[in-house]
């Protein structure tokens, strides 16, 4: 195997979690590449929804937009937004959604909307979106985050979507109906929560990678779970589709676009 | 009462008034970057601008001045990351203060379909264990008067103006829409004047039983913009400039290139037509 | 989750239970009449049946006694007078006491909207001054909890089984629906198990961005059924047979009547090709 | 004029009342016929709603039931049905509705439910149907019925959608958006709601028809406006029309359906 970034390898970890029979709530940048890159390979039959309202939509590139016209093309139906958000993610027919943030905290809860006070920011960040509803109705969420400790923080400074709350079944006693997040997809390897604290521990790291650098990288005293499994690097033909798929991707955002005059 | 064919230009000043609450839908397929522009010409002032993703257009709106109050539920430029302008006005108040009404697309989606069926408020299982509730007062809770369980609620949107672009348009003001809707149809409903740019106006839109047409007495106007959503895209006409939205990061970075960008392209070009010109002579 | 494709009769056979609350929509188009008369051929019992328009394939369910309770918001033959047999249920039990949840079309569309969103309740303004929440205990108020307006309310209805009849399929059991919806995409999100009939399985269905699709994932079974709307239709296969629902007021009128055409025609059929068949000769 | 049936003269008047830009929520029966007329003589651009989920249709034959494969084919679109109740007809978008029943009162008020008791009626109706929504939203209600004095009764043995209520402005109080019934066309003639009292009160008379005939079918003491207006009879024009169109539906709806077998 040729040498891999460590982008490369958080998509390849990340794909590697997705079924067959998934159905997808897919976000964009690396989520969007996890997922397809497990429809291309492993997972040919999993069903990837775009919040745009893009049903089953199988791109041949990625799309730079929640909403590029490669999605719509490709769907097997396109829905008005409020359906997807209404009869199919509350509706609990999504298994897997796929969220990011800009900090994440012990449990799971996630920050994508300010970092310092709301009402005055220090920087003020696109905002939650479709996050706090996945979050509560996924059957499981994947995160994915490239860890530091700016990102995997003791406080978060705003709570854009819910994890496990303040852990030990405080999320389920919410009332939310989904699982909250199974796995935190990270640049080291891979953080699950403890089923009974519900706190984030590291489960998985990269082949070649250490607890030290793990914990480095994380803002609170990470917990290492009993068993810490090693994620086998990408294989050639993960790494090639994935290469294949972002290099159609650059050429076809790089086109210019006719303009309409 | 049918739907006027008008000139952008008309359209926007008899029925955009200062102060008003404005949504330019589209969830990024078809934003009606011809008709915010008309707004930024007209120097529109304290409007209310809704949208669930502000995009580029409102980026533009905000930084030149438009607007007093943002309601919306996700403000990046999709897949690039910030946008500088709205940040300014968050971080800096530049060019001026900017009142945020801040949603989760599902509470905005439900916000929408309640306006447009005129009820007071949408429901919806959201916003668990967020910190949104606690900095928007119009996210609230509603007993289910059968379980007792909780529910989110969100009051109505009902924009004075919704403004979408729309593939095409027949002469009496049908306008029928191909591809991903986001909440357009129900932004559209939602408001008391409704306006559409279109790429095409013809004499029959195509058969589409149960395609999505905007009947021309729920359309108060319709302007004839071919382009009219670059650099978003129209299904069908052209695609996505998905390069452009990555420039658009170095262009809204610091407010003088973004004001010399805004001066040269919008301000300096009397119409869509010329604006899309513009553009091109720059890529030449 | 893929659909199976299933024969009729086994779809019914597993997936229909003594007991269950059972939704065939279709609004006066795409009525699943196959998939009725597999139910009656099957002796199912104690059904809570659903429907906006209990039509004629309830008449005839009701009168062979497979119903306990019928959910529904108007109970007549289109165009042509009384279901006989619902009335005779309502007016004298026969052939057993029928147990009625009376809604509004509007107060059912919302209870069924509410359900494919897995809301517990439905929200309209409407039931305003009437005589219906009075007997109906389904039928309360909600406040709105930002202007206080008193609403309407509806628990959601999620049907046990939900039974559809569409024009194709393709052999994922992707579903596609052309023409008159009705509720029956909410019924079908609304229900615990899809059950759909189709006039074509197809290698793959025609392209429609914005059509009505049901996904494979969310339908348990498909089976193959052509005509399986008759006498309702098809738009696009065959029309509705009006001169049918006239003849219907006849037949349905007495008991006896009743009783001898559903023999003849259903039970004594071993399926709905059979069924069609009969009815054509019985025209010859 | 050839001599008209009382069914005719209805229809036509009815159809006078309609408007060129009027959008009508069109009820199956006299009302379908009502609005079709006023569409192929005077109100060519009248915008046709059928609950149905049909949206600007301009069938050809009328259709038996409210959702004829007819109205879908000549239909500017079809819609789902939750939509046409709640962005259409809740939303205030319709300007005329047309209501029948088995029953009213003198305020307006409708009985499509029950005969009797509603626990165990004598006869069971067919239901309210559209009718409630209709009734409290649709800017005017126009209810076509026949008289007798079984059908326009002191007392509704069920009350199925709202006229005026108990009148003297119950209707507006209750929080009504719709105008309420403004003309209740019948075999006599037309009657009116009375500006204050909202008493329906006989407003015209079809040419050649007495007061007294009026006061005969209707079952409370039926009070007469200040100015009863005179209906002048069909034209041959309305006539010849109508009549092509009942012939054409009767030629349509007796064609025998090919069973796909």
């Amino acid at each position: 195997m040729s040498a891999c970034t460590r982008d490369e390898w958080m998509t390849v970890a990340a794909a590697r979690l997705l079924q067959n029979r998934d159905v997808c709530f897919v976000g964009i940048g690396l989520p969007s590449a996890a997922c397809n890159l497990a429809r291309l390979t492993h997972a040919p039959e999993i069903v990837l929804i775009y919040e745009s309202g893009t049903i089953g939509t199988r791109p041949d590139v990625m799309p730079l937009s929640i909403g590029d016209g490669e999605l719509a093309q490709t769907a097997a139906c396109v829905v008005p937004l409020p359906e997807i958000f209404s009869y199919y993610l509350q509706a609990g027919r999504v298994d897997v959604g796929f969220l990011g943030a800009a900090q994440i905290d012990r449990h799971g809860n996630l920050n994508s909307t300010v970092i310092g006070p709301y009402e005055s920011p220090s920087t003020r960040l696109p905002g939650a979106g479709g996050a706090p509803e996945i979050a509560q109705h996924a059957h499981q969420v994947f995160v994915m985050l490239r860890a530091t400790r700016r990102s995997f923080v003791e406080q978060l400074d705003f709570c854009s979507s819910a994890g496990y709350l303040d852990g030990h079944g405080a999320r389920a006693r919410s009332g939310a109906t989904g699982g909250g997040p199974r796995a935190v997809i990270t640049d080291f390897g891979m953080l699950a929560p403890h089923p009974q604290s519900e706190e984030l521990q590291l489960v998985a790291l990269f082949d070649g990678v250490t607890a030290e650098e793990a914990r480095n990288a994380i803002g609170w005293p990470l917990q290492v779970a009993d068993r810490v499994d090693s994620i086998a690097p990408p294989t050639a033909h993960e790494l090639d589709t994935l290469r294949a798929l972002h290099a159609r991707t650059r050429e076809a955002h790089a086109r210019p676009v006719h303009l309409p005059l | 009462m049918s739907a006027a064919i008008l000139p952008l230009r008309e359209a926007i000043d008899r029925f955009v008034n200062d102060g008003a609450s404005v949504a330019l839908e589209g969830f990024t397929h078809l934003i009606p970057f011809a008709a915010g522009h008309e707004i930024i010409r007209q120097r529109k002032r304290d409007l209310h601008l809704i949208r669930m993703t502000p995009d580029l257009i409102y980026d533009q709106m905000i930084g030149m001045g438009c607007a007093r109050a943002l309601t919306f539920s996700w403000g990046g430029n999709p897949g690039v990351g910030s946008l500088h302008r709205l940040r300014d006005a968050v971080e800096n108040s530049w060019p001026h203060r900017l009142e945020l009404n801040e949603h989760s697309h599902a509470g905005m989606a439900a916000a929408f379909c309640a306006g447009a069926a005129r009820l007071p408020f949408g429901m919806l299982k959201g916003y668990l264990g967020t910190d949104l509730p606690a900095h928007n007062p119009n996210i609230r809770r509603v007993a289910c008067p059968f379980t007792g369980e909780m529910l989110a609620a969100v009051p109505a949107i009902n924009p004075d103006v919704t403004i979408l672009h729309a593939q095409r348009a027949d002469r009496a003001g049908n306008v029928a829409i191909d591809g991903i809707l986001g909440a357009a149809r129900e932004a559209a409903l939602a408001a008391r004047t409704l306006i559409v740019t279109v790429e095409e106006i013809v004499d029959a839109l195509p058969p589409a039983m149960n395609g999505i047409v905007l009947p021309h007495w729920v359309v108060r106007a319709v302007a004839h913009c071919p382009g009219g959503a670059y650099p978003s895209y129209a299904q069908g006409h052209y695609a996505r400039d998905n390069a452009f939205y990555r420039k658009w990061d170095t262009i809204a970075r610091d407010r003088a290139g973004f004001l010399a960008w805004m001066n040269q392209h919008v301000l300096d070009t009397p119409d869509h037509g010329a604006f899309l010109a513009s553009l091109q002579k720059d890529a030449a």
